[in-house]
């Protein structure tokens, strides 16, 4: 077996390396397993689950927009509607996304461990979760809340059944949902920080942890540092309806203002806990497609800390118009700006790395090459929310909307689905079929931005968000964004029926299917239990393609697209025909 | 720096520009538009190019990553110095927006579930439409009584959110005549996209004879019978938002937060404060005080009172007793 | 961080090497923490004005580091955990200088803008505090809580 | 939430099963007990940041509303009872200390001391409890609630203390948060002390393996370390 590793590490006398992590079958040896990648792979069903069910909310409030006044809802179940797409989308899918579900798979081979630091507490992270996603469920079943995934005060802290005037609907429920679910996100953080630091094999360096590895760190760093400014959010105005604190709402002598700082000292920084696993992963799917290290290795780890510290300043520019001091917002817009910087380095870097690369356009890296322009359009639209007078303008329209689907659909989700498709065989054991998955990825991108670019139209002519009805003059751009959003929502159900399809009749996948370099490819498919037959002790880094061996690159090699390429020797006839979808 | 793109008031991307604030604020939104525009095509071209010119092709190896320090630099520096272009003329727009000018006539917002109210310096209110004179400089006093708003007239690229408990105001000068829109842009409820008003800009001689009339009812004299104006006054304050048009109780086939209103006058009625015959006088209450006996099925509905003149309360309560 | 360190920072012979401290050193420690803490009770008598807070938060801190650095061992303890430590205090920070930074200042560039009373009339601004006592009923909010009559009438 | 940070330390008995010729209570997937040991203390203090970060919030809204109402925190702290939340004060240092000796004890390989130091921490945090419950229940009967229950009894307040303003409820609410969210911790703390003690007296620990002992402690020193600042913040100003 070529491992990574010139000095062999200690051998696992007892561990039959053929036998998978998938060995072990029955319901219990799932519920109770410390292994990440099990635990990882019950946090993967749980998002997609999650994500399907937000996905059909989001189908249902555009299909309301299609016409003018009501089209298949009254206005409060359209406003519950938009509402739980965003809980559900923010808290159960995409912040768990990358981090605690690929990252669970991922991380520990990554770095040429046994297991994470904390095992036990990454199962108990994921029953936390699970904890969570029941009150959530509670919440919805009782009638769902309306209050928007923000909830705001005093809207959603003023109940009428105590002579409030806010929502009546289900808010508490819901807000402990998010509560308990960000103690899993903390955890998870814990967990990873710790292993990184402490678990790294033999050999490998901080320099040669790969770059999905340094932007979960940096991700667990702000997980740790601003989920808990959440949860007392929350437990706060959990207080606030329940008992009528004083502190968010201004008829009991509160600020809904000081909500807001509150809550967006968390959800601003969220919003790099989306994003920052996602960079990470394109970092890693472009390696591995051009065939060489990232242009920049440094500067882009450097970023992704970079943009973890940011992210902590910058969460005023929600306020602009809120009703914040002048001085405030003054700040807030300088600071604002210099997210610009790690994020514009990145971009650069990515594209350099395919300067001179060795391209190959299979699925992951279609996805990979979708998020840097998507990425690009999403970062460039946040500099028109970050300049001061225009922000007035835009603030709380559809440019915001479709602004930040820019970053979290065009950013993270192609980054998770893109990393599905490139990490897919490694831990499923199964190949999926690259035809479908490239039609289910031309489907999502064409839907994607038909959705969105024109809800960027809407929105700077003044259409706001969050709304039920709307003036005639804007109807011709909410219909092309509903069916955009059709288009879209036929990707992701191509894509979907492909890897059902694959689990079930995939054809087996070989240790490196794509030829890479990194760790988590020189070990089998799928990997033991304790993810390495023998210890790794790294002599290399994990980009380094100049220094592996053809075996470490091409053993099991088998690319439908260049079968019998190895380093380049064979002839690989079908290369020119493929990829007319780049 | 910012004037390389001549200012296009009447683009595909913006609404008409209708006041003086909007002027500065189209003039940062084409130049960061097209800052972005060049971005976006350069790195999508040069992105486009290296994927088609480094497909990768039997025998060819790729180069090994070597050390930028250079390029790294000139790419960390460039947006750097960009950020503070963009910086300033965000922030120079903003404040310029954000003081008033010296004697501004300052009208005064109320943002309420689901509509706004205008209250002009003589005291007169104005609910659903906002008369403004062309040229004049004018301060918005907005303030809300129940959860946030925010106050939105695209035409003039002004927003502020209305805080209960807070006072914030913004400024300008219509420079345009005609007719703008309203929004209410922050989320507040099931008819937040009901919560709209209309901006009329008149010329000052038209202003000055719409003025005379603040108050009373504008129009001939049959649109100004009581049950008449009454039905415009009930549209201007929202309150179909929350009875349904014509007091249906009904809002495209779902009933409303608040109670039917047609055929209500003269029935018996079960309050929060005991049975209530439905008279003028309830009404009158009702409209002033919505709280002080409230339907039964309906106490956790918080309807926010309503600010009238008497002439105007009559005509409203002639227009319900219309209603069938 | 990025240094070329190895991936196991500890001593080659894999075991545990902890701080001891001794038993009349914590003891000196309490010892100090009661003094302190007397002190801060006794200041409490005495008046110092706008000086109160600040001393009384030097006093805390002194406390709390006594208790980081010697009862935590944060002293003798590997140099990441205290920066982990002084990198949270850094972010309590920016948390608090950000917020305060806007409530603080608000009304600052115009005295009517984000204010809870209009200068130039005395208004309390709409929606805002209802004491409890108007709010009818009383303790249990059987009644709406004022509804909302703007504050001027 | 504080004992998963030490879950797997020792608790995995099963590594010889793989082949792993550690000490029994040496986790499978560790190399070395320093490893070990090191991963839990960068857990544990990554998970104290956690918790810092957790009472940030109330302690901003303390810092807004204080800035924005001296007078009211200044009447209304003079309904607190300073004698009961020094003695509270010392109660939890002194527990401080005893944590800190038990940590040094097991790390002489003390167990009996060790037994013995953890029980005196687990009696001072319950006496803290108790103290709590008197200036709960008088707060109850002088109606000093949060928010929307503030209603004072004139006949239970101190006398001659500043009359209260009409919103000191807001003054409670951040005081009842504050010490709530404390008392919860105080609670866990009590939860895995006793867990703590339990494994001590199974003989679970030694001069090798104290992991556990010192990490229950750190998360001890930080319940007092909040209420250090609690203390004079509430009571004191």
């Amino acid at each position: 077996m070529a491992a990574i590793t010139t000095t062999p590490g200690a051998h696992h006398d007892d561990v039959d390396p053929n036998a998978s992590f998938l060995e072990k079958k029955g319901l219990m040896s799932w519920l109770v397993t410390l292994d990440h990648k099990r635990i990882g792979i019950m946090y993967l069903i749980s998002v997609a689950i999650a994500f399907l069910l937000g996905g059909i909310f989001a189908l249902l409030v555009r299909a309301e927009l299609f016409t003018q006044g009501k089209t298949l809802m009254d206005a409060d179940t359209y406003n519950k509607m938009f509402s739980l797409h965003g809980v559900v989308m923010v808290f159960l899918f995409i912040i768990p996304s990358i981090p605690a579900a690929m990252g669970n798979i991922i991380l520990p081979i990554q770095l040429g461990t046994k297991d994470v630091a904390f095992p036990r507490l990454n199962l108990l992270s994921l029953y936390v979760y699970w904890f969570g996603a029941i009150f959530g469920l509670y919440s919805m079943i009782n009638g769902g809340v309306d209050t928007g995934w923000t909830f705001y005060t005093p809207y959603s802290s003023s109940d009428p059944a105590h002579g409030g005037v806010g929502t009546a609907t289900s808010v508490i429920p819901m807000t402990l949902a998010a509560f308990i679910m960000g103690f899993s996100s903390i955890l998870t953080g814990v967990n990873f920080i710790a292993t990184v630091h402490k678990m790294r094999a033999p050999g490998l360096t901080w320099r040669r942890l790969t770059l999905f590895t340094w932007a979960l760190y940096a991700t667990s760093i702000i997980q740790v540092l601003a989920t808990p400014v959440l949860a007392i959010t929350l437990l706060l105005l959990t207080m606030e309806r329940f008992l009528g604190l004083g502190i968010f709402d201004p008829r009991l002598g509160g600020d809904p203002v000081l909500y807001q700082h509150f809550f967006w000292f968390y959800s601003h920084p969220a919003v790099y806990i989306m994003i920052v696993p996602g960079m990470g992963v394109v970092s890693d799917i472009l390696a591995t497609f051009s065939r060489r290290e990232p242009v920049g290795y440094m500067a882009i780890a450097a970023s992704s800390l970079g943009l973890a510290l940011l992210g902590f300043l910058v969460w005023g520019h929600h306020l602009f118009v809120a009703g914040m001091s002048e001085y405030a917002t003054m700040v807030f817009s300088a600071l604002t700006f210099l997210v610009a910087i790690p994020s514009g380095v990145k971009v650069f870097n990515w594209v350099a790395t395919l300067y001179k690369g060795s391209i190959s356009l299979q699925s992951p890296m279609l996805w990979a090459l979708s998020f840097i322009f998507l990425f690009t359009i999403g970062g460039l639209t946040g500099l028109f929310l970050g300049m001061l007078a225009v922000d007035v303008h835009l603030h709380d329209t559809y440019f915001v909307v479709a602004h930040f689907h820019y970053v979290m659909v065009g950013g993270t989700v192609m980054g998770f689905v893109g990393g599905l498709h490139y990490w897919w065989p490694k831990f499923t054991g199964k190949m999926y079929e690259e035809g479908w998955a490239r039609v289910g990825w031309f489907f999502v991108f064409i839907g994607f931005n038909v959705t969105f670019i024109a809800q960027f139209i809407m929105g700077s002519r003044g259409m706001p968000r969050r709304y039920y009805d709307y003036l005639p003059q804007y109807e011709i751009f909410h219909q092309v964004s509903t069916i955009g959003s059709w288009i879209l929502g036929f990707g992701f159900l191509v894509i979907g029926v492909m890897f059902i399809r694959s689990l079930m009749n995939g054809k087996p996948a070989s240790r490196n299917p794509w030829g890479s370099a990194a760790l988590e490819w020189q070990t089998p498919t799928p990997p033991p239990t304790f993810n390495f037959v023998k210890d790794p002790v790294l002599t290399r880094g994990q980009y380094d393609y100049q220094l592996a061996t053809d075996d470490e690159l091409y053993e099991g090699f088998d690319d439908p697209l260049f079968p019998g390429l190895r380093g380049g020797k064979a002839p690989a006839k079908k290369a020119a025909a493929e990829g007319d979808h780049g | 720096m910012l004037s390389f793109q001549p200012v296009e008031s009447d683009n595909f991307q913006l609404p008409p520009s209708m006041a003086d604030t909007a002027p500065p604020i189209d003039k940062a939104y084409d130049f960061i538009f097209w800052f972005s525009v060049v971005f976006t095509v350069a790195i999508t071209a040069a992105l486009l190019y290296f994927v088609m010119k480094y497909r990768r092709k039997p025998g060819v190896k790729p180069e090994p990553t070597g050390h930028f320090m250079k390029l790294e630099l000139f790419w960390t520096i460039t947006p750097t110095i960009f950020i503070f272009f963009l910086f300033h003329a965000g922030f120079t727009g903003y404040i310029r927006n954000a003081t008033a000018a010296e004697g501004a006539t300052e009208i005064r917002v109320r943002g309420k579930k689901w509509s706004w109210e205008f209250e002009y310096p003589t005291g007169d209110r104005e609910p659903g439409e906002l008369t403004l004179e062309l040229g004049r400089p004018y301060k918005m006093i907005i303030s809300s009584e129940d959860v946030l708003h925010s106050f939105y007239i695209p035409e003039f690229r002004m927003k502020r959110d209305a805080v209960p408990g807070q006072y914030s105001f913004i400024q300008f000068t219509p420079t345009k005549a005609g007719t703008a829109n309203v929004f209410c842009a922050e989320y507040c409820g099931t008819s937040h996209s009901g919560m709209l008003a209309t901006v009329k800009i008149l010329p000052p001689a038209e202003y000055k004879e719409w003025e005379k009339k603040l108050g009373d009812c504008q129009g001939g004299e049959e649109e100004c019978a009581p049950a008449k104006w009454g039905e415009r006054l009930f549209v201007k304050n929202g309150c179909p938002t929350c009875h349904g048009a014509g007091g249906t109780g009904e809002i495209g086939g779902s009933k409303t937060p608040g109670p039917k209103l047609a055929g209500l006058f003269g029935r018996d009625e079960n309050t929060t404060a005991g049975p209530v015959h439905v008279d003028e006088n309830y009404l009158r209450e009702s409209i002033l005080r919505p709280n002080a006996k409230i339907v039964a099925g309906y106490a956790s509905v918080q309807m926010p009172p309503f600010v009238m003149k008497d002439k105007q309360l009559d005509a409203v309560i002639a227009y319900i007793k219309s209603l069938k | 961080m990025a240094t070329q360190t190895p991936a196991h920072p500890h001593k080659d012979d894999g075991a545990v090497h902890a701080h001891i401290s001794s038993t009349p050193f914590y003891v000196a420690i309490f010892l100090a923490l009661i003094a302190l803490t007397v002190l801060t009770v006794g200041q409490s008598y005495v008046d110092l004005g706008r000086m109160n807070l600040i001393v009384v938060i030097l006093i805390a801190t002194t406390k709390a580091s006594l208790v980081v650095s010697f009862f935590m061992h944060l002293r003798y303890d590997n140099k990441f955990n205290a920066l982990i430590f002084i990198s949270c205090i850094f972010f309590i920070g920016v948390f608090f200088a950000y917020t305060l930074n806007d409530t603080e200042r608000r009304g600052e560039l115009d005295g009517d803008q984000n204010v809870k009373i209009l200068p130039k009339t005395g208004e309390d601004a709409p929606g805002g505090f209802v004491p409890p006592a108007a709010a009818s009923g009383g303790e249990h909010g059987a009644a709406p809580a004022g509804s909302a009559a703007p504050a001027h009438h | 939430m504080s004992s998963e940070a030490t879950a797997t330390a020792g608790e995995h008995a099963h590594g010889d099963e793989h082949g792993h010729h550690g000490p029994k209570w040496l986790a499978h997937h560790f190399d070395t007990p320093a490893q070990q040991f090191d991963a839990a203390k960068l857990g544990m203090w990554v998970f104290l940041a956690q918790e810092l970060l957790f009472f940030s919030g109330l302690f901003v809204a303390y810092g807004v509303y204080r800035s924005w109402y001296p007078e009211m925190f200044v009447a209304a702290s003079h309904q607190l009872d300073k004698i009961m939340g020094g003695t509270n004060t010392i109660v939890l240092l002194f527990s401080s200390f005893t944590a800190a000796m038990a940590v040094r004890s097991s790390q002489l390989g003390n167990r009996k001391a060790t037994g013995n130091y953890i029980l005196i921490t687990i009696v001072c945090a319950c006496l803290f409890l108790v103290i709590k419950y008197f200036e709960y229940s008088h707060k109850f009967h002088a109606g000093l609630l949060p928010g929307r229950f503030f209603h004072p009894h004139p006949e239970h307040l101190v006398a001659g203390a500043p009359p209260l303003p009409a919103n000191t409820g807001s003054f409670f609410s951040i005081y009842f948060m504050m010490t709530g969210v404390h008392g919860v911790h105080v609670i866990i703390g009590i939860g895995v002390l006793i867990w703590i003690w339990i494994r001590n007296n199974r003989g679970e620990f030694s001069k090798e393996f104290f992991t556990p002992v010192d990490i229950v402690a750190l998360y001890w020193h930080l319940v007092d370390l909040v209420w250090i600042y609690l203390f004079p913040l509430l009571y004191l100003v």
